[in-house]
């Protein structure tokens, strides 16, 4: 028996556990358990991504009872992926959270540690009933981490947030009803089969539950007019925790995608028509509203949340081809846009610290935290040559033909909007005083002229962004490079996962090995 | 000794009855595990149960309390319902005071609880001296031989009851 | 008698969301209770009515489908730590602004607002 | 099936127990005041659950299997009764709640209104 | 003879749900409201025992024991709430 | 490999430079000089390769995403390699002269670390054998030139004119993008080789046009035509160097390589005629104009580059053979004069201390040697014979004549040509005499200016002898290069051609006789209505209308998203029901009949009953939800109502666990309660309300349809499995627990750290929150003295033990009978909250006070580790595994771990109630009453 896949799972929730049953105050020993938790995701990953590009499914009936009776895990190509990048998020986002963002609040780590088993687990279940269960986890503890700290802005975020998520979490249950009193089944394989074989006269029962699913999954990833809780709540989050958070729309796609292929039959499923009517639409909607969003911010924080809200229209966009390039260009374009969102996001938390400092001095730029930036938009945007604007290519090549009017266009006009948001954020955000090194030039005369409103005053005393967090962002930004460099493998891997999970055949054979479809 | 192993031994004695009754069952087993949850439960109680120091003696009077209780309220009952099912108009509603005597806290209690139960009384505040009582009484007829009543047939048993100890 | 249920989840259901769309934290947190009643229902009634005869094995007796109440159960749960955090939350937020405004604490704040008539009370 | 004698017996109780929650609930309803109506579900949990509950361990005993479990509610109904009363009774009383004009007494509490 | 008095019983328990209902609607109080819901826990023990005899099975007992052991927490903490604001003190 | 080496060469320098720039700053420019004098030198060694084999092309690949058809795939062929002899040269020759035009404490490294990033870009793009490649180069070049632009990031000047080149030429590579991927779609493959072999397929398909007005776009913004031309001027706030390289000889002249490359592919149709002409034209006649009028020094010569590149692509425009070598030509000799004339403005600038033309006289007396260099290369670029720039005019004036694209408006395009060269004339004459003549004492900030270091003006003169050396033998010195990149560029026979300066005397020469002359009566006798207009040009600024055009579009987006994100919570809700409930019901319309074939159930008379008190509570909670207390009693009413529902449909699991929660759920409120208002005011308008009514009649309906459809029809549930495994397989007569705590234990894993995190997070909560305690009543009535009764405080200490039994007893028969873990872990709650309601916080800690955080953490543990337990036996996680024991004298004693389990679901929940709902009632300690004593 291989236990691997459980352990992204367990290892985060005994952690948890422990993290909460050892007293708060020995921080230090807190910090370790984490640490330790948290690092060890990053082999198990590598592990089950290995395990996973052989083209197997896994799969790990829990308390031995056989799918569709039991709860079983699956692990196939998306959700090693996943696995694998939220790793990689959380080791960024534990090493940038110092011990500084711990001392904020309360329990930072438990948290963390719970967050993360929330992610896995929803990235590994095959029962939909369970997904739910792994969603409130993820969400009750993106709760806690966000208001951590508390603080006026965090806490009006919070309480949106948390508001319309429980409302959609009860949809959600609505929607798992209409599911099970239909087919008689929570798991996921298994309600596909038995929703393929519902009487006609059923069928819009199934469908309309699986829009709600789908609406309920889109509230997660933030579609309009279902992402309104996105850029207050990222914008006032605690650095670590927006960028760990950069995933947490990826849920919801991912999600999305999972359900579509495995329950509601892919492409010529049951959501066909609501893919392409309502979510294409709604993320073309979605895409503009991120890029004017991003024009209308005055600083990083804010612009990075409405960048994810932009990426979030482009996917969903993916999201609604059901074909398997664009899928698979989602999942390239997914991998590459949380890896530079959150590292913007860590950017931002180095760059713009919440409060002003005592001493009144400004952080300035350094040329390494220019650097970051420029590679972080570079990608965000989807400017050649990092990996955002490889992915960009990819869904574009992989629009169907009738869609080419509508989503290429948007496609680039979005794309100049934040081209100008990010260019207009940089240079307020860097551009406002000479590096460290430079004075004015005495030969060009220094006066008024050249000083706008956005240049603070250049007396006012100056200190350098945190090391810590900075390199951090670069450890992520870095991935983002890795991806560009390594385009060939990974692209072949998103194909074929992509390939992978619209092969429904492939899945009920693993997990219902009796069942014939 | 016995004191530390079985701080509490009526309460555990009432707890296994109650797990008997619970589990519907006399089988040794329920026996067994009834006791030995009476005797946890009973030492753990030890640290929160401070019931003040008393002893309770008596337990033919607490017979005798109680079945006088049980047949006050069922008669009492009978009349109340007569009172509630007739004219309201006709009901004496009062408040009445009872000056206590009892000065033990769960004697207190009990009496409260007592004049609660059975039909006709409510208490309805305790002086903060804890010296009277103020009842609410739904067809009063004379306030003095109702006083005298509770004072005679519940308080005078129950500080017979609970002897106070000095303290 | 499905229908009498049907209907009672919509009363439930249409309540719970009518008191979500008010303006306080207080309505709002008993619409979400509603709601979570009218889904506790909904999803019981997912396994069908049925009347006396409640999952625990018995000699010769047939049963209530027993999945739809495992997952009422885990609901309800989640349901209640979610209320709980709620309404702590609401709370923090009255705490910060001194009003149970669903919006108050996103608001910028204010110079007027320590003598709003929203204050909790003088 | 029962024996009739037990039959009725489990009927009597059962009948005389509803009763006696109805009565209470009835009073809850009319009588006038507030302390008033508080008297209507103390009267209730005493005598009309305990008949049913009664109706209920005999059904059970008669049936065959003694079962008396039963009398815990009672028991435990003995117990928390007076506390609600109790607590409600203060509590209307630190409210002012208006009280039947007919009522005699205030007691040493000056703050009941007439 | 069961058969009939079981029906009435039920019959009446309604009515007194009704009545208190009608209490917990009407108020005016709020004392007169919790004693209200009180009075329907207690209802609702007896409703409770009574379907166990009906169903003539002992799986019901537990939810009347646990209104009868916790159905009260609920009113000490409302009138709680009247009297003194804070429920929880020191 | 030679290309990648070529292209590796600046790359590796720019990484050079950091590690120069920190160790041996002085030795940084003579470094980094070496390596595009390598890559110069290779360029040459080359030139046989290029030259001698016209069809054949150096070439070079490797695969980076073949699924996208994006491979690293380069070619030097006559076209590239030409561009790829001025990008290295006069990269080479500017950071020569940068080495002194940087001021001491300048950051030279970032300045030389970009100049080489751009070197690479460029190169790479002339050299890309991918179109995408060649659209991943064009977008990097405009972002370096951002960067390059933004040097003196501190000046406001310079942000601006960043953003807006950024802007333009960005927007333009996104056009090229879309371009390139239509054309690639359309051709099948990306690569140069193929797309240019399919000349006849691209033309006639439907997305020709498309297509070419994308690329266009990609070309005008690049290359500043009009009317994209605004951002270059704004873009001199550049260091000159920079504008020297970026903005005169290379980048913009990315646009017109562009427009070559593809030339065999999109050339020959109407659209490619109008739209490349028509732009060009303007361009011509727009830059010329407007170089006449300026103030600014390089902004002369910026829109002078304007006038120069539309002349180019007027020429593409054209659409003859020779038109296109004339093009060509053009790029070479403008590279040339323009770079240094660049250059000298830079010296002069630099020298000086301004730009200004009003304040710049008479500096031929101060800076002789610099006067003469920059007089040759204007004269150059007036088209002066034995200058270069001469003779790609000859050749221009020429080819406006040969075409007959208008028919009979053709007189129009020579005439255009004619007058914009009088203006070049014109705006020539009025940088060398107004600069170095016309008045002695310059009006300048650096009083008196001197001439440059002396290998600052090393690169000026080597281009000016360029300039004349072309001039003057143009067939011997570009002959071959010209003639390799026309081939590359046409792809087919070479039309014939002399280079020579004397053709004779004809037409073009007339024109140019009249140009030459028209210009310098232009400037020199109408001086003071130049001066008059340009004065009155003054304050039209693009950059201020850009910028303006900003702001709109910043204040546009502030106005939609703040409209969308009106931080009204309500709003956000409408618009999420709205979506949640609108769609689905949109698709459940499809539904036939509402009912299925299952028939309704006989009515219940006690379910519905309880169904029906149900409804009336719900509806009065709604109605009392004003006051709150009250809205809390009825609330209550409704749990106690679907706990009895849930009984009623064979649910007692559901009923205890419903009843539990709900005295914990009231607690809380309760305890809320008290520091929120106890009214909710209303103050919802009329629309509001009707609006919330639509939406939960709406979703109450939906619900209602939902349920009842599928009530009512038949399904197949997989719960006979359960039913039947339940005893044998799980060991429980109760289905519903060994659901919980067997077949979908993990499930309740996950609830019972729902419920953890939710401990948990209302602790971190609580941490520093302040609430206003009141102090009284809100009807004015003190709170009673009393804070523990008597009465309360007795009982509930008896009751503790009794209930604690009770909760072991339901723990214990979950299994079997309704009850398990979580009720009884609720059971236990409440009975420890009794304590605190009843006898306070002080008494309860002092005496029972575990740590309920760690209970709640051990619980998980617990429960974990026994799931983890089976995985020492080979089975998976949390399978059980349960025996029957037979024990003398007390009987069967049935072990399951799956008890373990429950036991862990129970501390979890207990101490995760405990730790909310007490922290909740501890946080205000000893509360200050001002009613205390009343």
């Amino acid at each position: 028996m291989n236990h691997a896949v459980l352990l992204p799972i367990l290892v985060p929730m005994l952690a948890g556990a422990l993290l909460t049953a050892l007293p708060a105050q020995r921080l230090r020993a807190q910090r370790i358990v984490c640490a330790i938790a948290t690092l060890l995701l990053v082999p198990l990953a590598l592990v089950l991504l290995r395990q996973a590009a052989t083209g197997d499914i896994t799969v790990y009936a829990l308390g031995n009872w056989p799918a569709p009776f039991g709860i079983v895990l699956q692990l196939d190509r998306t959700g090693a992926m996943m696995l694998a990048l939220t790793a990689v998020l959380a080791v960024a986002a534990l090493a940038a959270a110092g011990e500084a963002t711990a001392r904020q609040g309360r329990h930072f780590h438990a948290l963390f540690q719970f967050q993360l088993m929330g992610l896995n687990g929803a990235f590994l279940t095959g029962d939909l009933f369970n997904l739910f269960v792994f969603f409130e986890i993820l969400l009750i503890a993106s709760y806690a981490l966000l208001v951590h700290g508390a603080g006026r802005a965090r806490i009006g975020a919070g309480l949106h947030y948390v508001i319309l998520n429980l409302v959609a979490s009860s949809f959600f249950l609505v929607a798992i009803g209409v599911l099970y009193g239909l087919s008689g089944t929570l798991n996921m394989a298994h309600l596909g089969l038995r929703l393929a074989g519902l009487p006609q006269q059923d069928l819009p029962l199934a469908v309309a539950a699986g829009t709600m699913l789908m609406l309920v999954f889109a509230v997660k990833a933030a579609l309009f007019p279902l992402y309104f809780w996105l850029p207050r709540a990222y914008a006032s989050a605690t650095g670590p925790v927006a960028a760990l958070f950069a995933i947490m729309t990826k849920v919801g796609i991912y999600a999305m995608l999972r359900c579509d292929a495995l329950s509601f039959g892919g492409p010529q499923g049951l959501l066909g028509p609501f893919l392409h009517d309502w979510v294409f639409p709604l993320a073309l909607v979605t895409l503009a509203i991120g890029a004017v969003g991003a024009v209308a911010t005055r600083t990083l924080r804010a612009m990075t949340g409405y960048l994810v809200v932009a990426s979030v229209g482009l996917l969903s966009a993916c999201v609604a081809m059901q074909t398997q390039a664009g899928w698979a260009g989602a999942m390239y374009y997914l991998l590459s846009t949380t890896l530079c969102t959150a590292g913007l996001f860590l950017l931002a938390d180095a760059l713009e610290p919440e409060q002003p400092r005592e001493d009144g001095a400004l952080v300035t730029a350094t040329r390494f935290a220019g650097l970051l930036y420029l590679v972080g938009v570079v990608a965000a945007v989807g400017l050649p040559p990092l990996s955002g604007f490889l992915g960009k290519v990819m869904i574009l090549r992989a629009t169907p033909a009738p869609w080419i009017p509508a989503l290429w266009p948007a496609v680039l006009v979005s794309g100049l909007l934040l081209l100008i948001a990010v260019s207009r954020t940089g240079t307020r955000l860097l551009w406002r005083l000479p590096h460290e090194a430079e004075r004015v030039p005495e030969h060009v005369p220094a006066g008024d002229e050249y000083l706008d409103e956005d240049h603070p005053a250049l007396a006012r005393a100056r200190v350098r962004p945190d090391r810590r967090k900075l390199a951090c962002c670069a450890l992520l930004l870095a991935g983002n490079v890795a991806l560009t460099v390594c385009a060939r493998p990974v692209s072949d891997y998103v194909a074929e996962a992509a390939a992978q999970m619209l092969d429904r055949a492939a899945y009920l054979r693993v997990v219902l090995p009796g069942q014939r479809e | 000794m016995l004191r530390r192993l079985l701080p509490h031994p009526w309460l555990s004695l009432i707890l296994l009855v109650m797990w008997l009754l619970l589990s519907n069952s006399i089988a040794p087993g329920h026996w067994l595990l009834g006791a030995l949850l009476g005797w946890g439960i009973g030492r753990l109680a030890d640290r929160w149960l401070v019931l003040g120091a008393f002893r309770l003696s008596r337990p033919d009077l607490i017979l005798r309390l109680s079945f006088h209780v049980l047949i006050d309220i069922v008669r009492a009952n009978v009349e109340v319902a007569i009172l509630v099912l007739g004219r309201t108009s006709r009901l004496r509603p009062a408040f009445i005071v009872v000056p206590l005597d009892v000065e033990h806290e769960l004697a207190t209690t009990a009496l409260i609880s007592i004049v609660s139960l059975s039909p006709g009384t409510l208490c309805a505040e305790l002086s903060d001296d804890r010296r009277a009582l103020l009842v609410h009484v739904l067809d009063l007829e004379e306030e003095a031989t109702l006083v005298e009543h509770i004072k005679s047939r519940y308080e005078t048993p129950l500080k017979e009851i609970f002897q106070c100890l000095p303290s | 008698m499905a229908a009498l249920y049907a209907i009672t989840i919509g009363v439930l259901g249409a309540c719970g969301i009518y008191l979500l769309l008010r303006e306080r934290v207080f309505p709002v947190v008993l619409g979400l209770t509603l709601l979570s009643y009218a889904v506790s229902l909904f999803l019981l009634g997912m396994g069908r009515l049925t009347i006396g005869r409640p999952p625990v094995i018995a000699p010769g007796a047939s049963y209530a489908d027993p999945l739809p109440q495992a997952l009422v159960l885990t609901a309800i749960v989640i349901a209640f730590g979610m209320t709980a955090f709620a309404v702590v939350l609401a709370l923090r937020s009255l705490g910060l602004t001194g009003s149970d405004h669903v919006d108050a604490a996103g608001q910028p704040e204010s110079p007027h607002e320590a003598g709003d008539s929203e204050a909790p009370r003088p | 099936m029962l024996h009739p004698v037990a039959e009725f017996i489990v009927c009597a109780l059962l009948l005389v127990g509803s009763v006696f929650m109805l009565v209470g609930a009835i009073g809850l309803f009319r009588l006038p005041d507030f302390f008033m109506r508080l008297h209507g579900p103390t009267k209730s949990t005493t005598l009309g659950v305990g008949g049913v509950v009664l109706a209920s361990v005999a059904y059970f005993s008669f049936r065959g299997d003694a079962s008396l479990h039963e009398l815990l509610v009672t028991a435990f109904l003995f117990l928390t009764a007076p506390i609600s009363a109790h607590m409600l009774a203060k509590a209307a009383l630190q409210r002012q709640l208006p009280v039947d004009p007919r009522t005699r007494g205030s007691g040493w509490l000056p703050r009941i209104k007439e | 003879m069961l058969a009939i008095v079981i029906p009435v019983c039920l019959a009446i328990l309604g009515l007194a749900f009704l009545l208190t209902l009608a209490r917990l609607l009407r108020g005016p109080s709020l004392p007169d409201r919790i004693v209200a819901l009180d009075t329907l826990n207690i209802n609702a023990i007896a409703l409770i025992v009574l379907l166990g005899i009906r169903l003539d099975s002992a799986l019901f007992f537990e939810a009347a024991l646990l209104i009868a052991l916790m159905g009260f927490v609920g009113t000490v903490a409302l009138s709680k709430y009247l009297q003194r604001g804070d429920i929880i003190e020191y | 490999m030679e290309l990648v080496l070529l292209l590796a060469l600046p790359l590796v320098a720019a990484a050079l430079t950091w590690v120069i720039g920190m160790r041996a700053p002085r030795l940084l420019a003579p470094v980094i000089l070496g390596f595009p004098l390598a890559a110069l030198i290779l360029l040459l060694r080359l030139r046989g390769a290029v030259f001698d084999n016209p069809g054949h092309a150096l070439g070079w690949r490797m695969e980076w995403l073949p699924a996208l058809g994006l491979e690293l795939s380069l070619r030097l062929d006559g076209l590239s390699y030409l561009f790829a002899l001025l990008v290295t040269g006069v990269g080479l020759l500017v950071i020569l002269y940068a080495r002194y035009y940087l001021a001491r404490n300048e950051s030279a490294v970032r300045f030389f670390c970009l100049l080489l990033l751009f070197m690479a870009a460029m190169l790479g793009m002339v050299l890309a054998a991918n179109l995408l490649l060649l659209a991943v180069f064009w977008e990097l070049t405009s972002i370096l030139s951002f960067l390059l632009i933004g040097f003196w990031s501190w000046r406001a000047d310079a942000r601006q004119g960043a953003r807006m080149a950024l802007a333009v030429t960005g927007g333009g590579g996104l056009a090229l993008l879309a371009g390139v991927l239509l054309l690639g779609h359309i051709c099948g493959s990306f690569e140069l080789s193929e797309v240019l072999a399919q000349a006849g397929k691209v033309q006639r398909h439907p997305l020709y046009l498309p297509m070419l007005v994308l690329i266009l776009l990609a070309v005008f913004t690049k290359s500043a035509q009009f009317p994209f031309s605004f951002w270059l001027p704004h873009a001199m706030a550049a260091p000159t160097p920079v504008s020297a390289y970026l903005h005169s000889a290379t980048m913009v002249k990315a646009g017109v390589f562009l427009l070559a490359r593809l030339y065999p592919v999109l050339d020959g149709t109407n659209g490619w005629f109008y739209l490349v002409s028509m732009t060009g034209l303007a361009t011509l006649i727009f830059g010329a104009g407007m170089a006449l009028l300026q103030r600014d020094l390089k902004g002369l010569l910026a829109y002078s580059t304007i006038s120069h590149l539309g002349l180019i692509t007027l020429l593409f425009g054209l659409d003859t053979q020779l038109s296109t070598v004339a093009a060509i030509f053009h790029i070479i000799n403008h590279a040339v004069f323009k770079a240094s004339l660049f250059m000298a403005a830079g010296i002069i600038d630099h020298e000086t201390g301004t730009r200004d033309l009003d304040r710049l006289h008479g500096l031929a007396r101060y800076m002789p040697h610099t006067a003469v260099l920059a007089i040759v290369a204007s004269l150059s670029m007036a088209g002066v014979p034995l200058f270069n720039g001469f003779l790609s005019k000859e050749m221009f004036f020429g080819e406006t004549l040969a075409q007959g694209l208008l028919g009979e408006f053709n007189w129009v395009i020579p005439a255009a040509a004619t007058v914009a060269g009088a203006m070049t004339m014109a705006y020539s004459l009025r940088f060398i005499y107004g600069v170095f003549f016309g008045g002695l004492h310059p009006d300048v900030p650096n009083y008196p200016p001197h001439e440059p270091p002396r290998f600052m003006k090393v690169p000026v003169e080597l281009l000016v002898v360029i300039c004349l050396v072309v001039g003057l033998v143009p067939a011997y010195t570009v002959g071959n290069l010209l003639a390799a990149a026309s081939l590359a560029t046409l792809r087919a026979p070479l039309p014939p051609y002399s280079l020579n300066l004397w053709h004779g005397v004809n037409l073009p020469l007339v024109m140019s006789l009249v140009s030459m002359a028209g210009g310098s009566a232009l400037f020199f006798l109408r001086r003071d209505a130049l001066r008059r207009w340009q004065q009155a040009i003054d304050h039209l600024n693009a950059r201020d209308a850009f910028e303006s055009g900003m702001r709109a579009l910043e204040r546009f987006a502030t106005a939609v998203t703040r409209w969308l994100e009106s931080g009204s919570l309500q709003s956000y809700l409408g618009w999420m029901l709205l979506a949640l409930l609108a769609v689905p019901a949109y698709f459940l319309a499809d539904l036939e009949a509402l009912a299925g074939s299952v028939p309704a159930g006989t009515l219940d008379p006690m379910g519905a009953a309880a169904l029906a008190l149900l409804a009336v509570l719900a509806v009065a909670v709604v109605v009392a939800q004003g006051q709150r207390l009250m809205a809390l009693v009825l609330l209550s009413g409704c749990g106690l109502m679907v706990s009895l529902a849930f009984l009623r449909f064979s649910a007692p699991d559901l009923a205890l666990t419903q009843i539990s929660v709900e005295v914990v759920t009231v607690l809380l409120l309760v305890l809320a309660l008290f520091y929120l208002p106890r009214e909710t005011p209303e103050r919802a308008g009329g629309a509001r309300r009707a609006r919330d009514l639509v939406l939960a009649l709406g979703g109450g309906t939906l619900l209602a349809v939902a349920a009842y459809a599928v009530m009512t029809r038949p399904y197949d549930p997989v719960s006979a499995f359960y039913i039947e495994q339940s005893v044998p397989g799980g060991g429980g007569h109760n289905v519903v627990n060994v659901l919980l705590v067997d077949f979908r234990g993990f499930d309740t894993m996950g609830e019972i750290c729902v419920l953890l995190i939710a401990g948990l997070a209302v602790q971190a909560l609580l941490k520093g929150m302040r609430l206003p305690t009141p102090t009284a009543a809100p009807d004015g009535l003190p709170w009673t003295s009393q804070a523990h009764p008597l009465l309360l405080a007795m009982l509930a200490r008896l009751m503790l033990p009794l209930t604690l039994l009770v909760a072991v007893f339901i723990l214990l028969r979950g299994h079997n009978l309704p009850g398990g873990g979580f009720v009884a872990a609720l059971i236990t709650s409440v009975a420890l909250l009794l304590q605190y309601v009843a006898n306070g916080v002080r008494w309860t800690e002092a005496r029972i006070a575990p740590d309920y955080r760690a209970i709640a953490g051990g619980g998980i543990l617990l429960a974990g580790l026994t799931g983890l337990g089976s995985l020492a036996f080979g089975y998976p996680f949390l399978t059980t595994a349960f025996g029957h024991f037979h024990i003398p004298g007390i009987g069967e004693v049935e072990l399951a771990s799956a008890m373990i389990f429950d036991l862990g679901v129970f501390c979890t929940v207990t101490g995760t109630t405990l730790v909310i709902v007490s922290h909740l009632g501890v946080r205000n300690l000893p509360p200050a009453r001002a009613g205390e004593d009343a």
